[in-house]
């Protein structure tokens, strides 16, 4: 019983993918720095709010910091 | 009519591809953008950090393909167009090779000028790509600039 | 920088011209146009007097390539380029063969969508050439068509 | 001495090149149809007006109707 945790872009610098336990994503211990304004969630590629979230068996939440330009 | 969308993990042609491309039968006028990585030092007005020794575009598969899928359905309902071609590069990137080509065939100059300048301009906003650059032996994330903003906000959508 | 402006008497490749032009080394973003001769009969909504069967394209030397040459200089001047190429067939072609390629990179894609655009929009116009159409069996001038005008009245020069 | 006369587009429909005298254009017999309001002439290359032309010996004049669109 596990869900999945990937950060991208500039967040992969601050943590590779975590395997935590199901639960409310507000009782995981997240590496500092992954959650803010301009960080978008998404459930199974599909994009979620943080609020309220909880990870089921098997779930991937990605951490999407904003695109790059250029 | 459906749109050639593709993400990338290899270098392409893009003369090839445009070549296959124009072969379409219904292309009296096709428009193209072609971006490629850049080479530092080019450009002799400028004065930035270091060369650009490589660059990385990361993406998040559930999320890229289907962007730029959705994106090219927007132009083929918006624009009457005789074929469509969206590919994109991820992974390391040389300078010179490129990153991005997008094509759009048309009866109308005008139709196929706009669906291409639509695409670049939500290309970079509504898909999903993360982009660093190696310089001086150091990877850089590079941020999103205003002017992205600024183009998205031209169409209104 | 210099334009590469031609006039071609025989067919030529697109891309491969491309393949080539991409290759120029402060190629950031290179945006084409395309245009060749259409098929007749490709477009099923429109009831046209009949399927073209060979387009031709006639020039006057003393004239049309001056005319394209300095309209390459006026978008040059215009707007910030690193590498314009002008090609523009004369005589007769046939259905899918290119009459005409213009592709213009620049450091920002900005100024290469416009500098094609403006010289597609004035090529017509500006440069001396008359065309006409071979449809069963008959060639029919083609006269200038008020779509034509407008565009040329967009730029306001 | 002589000077020539080239009609372009569909012009060149109504004639052929031709070959003339030195003098006044006014003087030359031309092809019905070659002069109208929308017909522009080259004189060597070079867009002159119809009044008051003088050719002189080798000459080219060149008779442009519109250019076509599309």
């Amino acid at each position: 019983m596990s869900a999945r945790l990937v950060f991208l872009g500039r967040l992969a610098d601050l943590s590779g993918p975590l395997v935590v336990a199901p639960g409310p994503l507000a009782a995981v211990a997240l590496p500092e720095g992954v959650l803010g304004p301009r960080v978008r969630l998404a459930l199974n590629g599909v994009l979620v709010d943080a609020v309220g979230l909880v990870l089921a068996d098997g779930d991937e939440l990605a951490f999407l910091p904003p695109v790059s330009g250029g | 009519m459906l749109a050639d969308v593709r993400l990338l993990e290899e270098a392409f042609d893009p003369g090839a591809a445009l070549g296959s491309f124009s072969a379409l039968p219904d292309a009296g006028g096709i428009v193209s953008f072609l971006g490629q990585v850049r080479g530092g030092g080019g450009d002799a007005g400028s004065v930035e950090a270091g060369s650009v020794e490589a660059l990385e575009l990361q993406h998040y598969a559930p999320l890229t393909l289907p962007a730029m899928q959705a994106l090219a359905e927007r132009a083929l309902s918006r624009w009457v167009l005789g074929g469509l071609l969206v590919w994109h590069r991820v992974g390391v990137m040389t300078p010179g090779q490129p990153i991005v080509l997008v094509a759009a065939a048309a009866r109308h100059r005008r139709d196929a000028f706009e669906a291409v300048d639509y695409i670049m301009d939500h290309l970079k906003s509504d898909s999903w790509f993360w982009k660093r650059e190696l310089r001086d032996g150091q990877w850089h994330w590079i941020e999103p600039r205003d002017q992205d903003v600024a183009d998205h906000a031209r169409w209104g959508d």
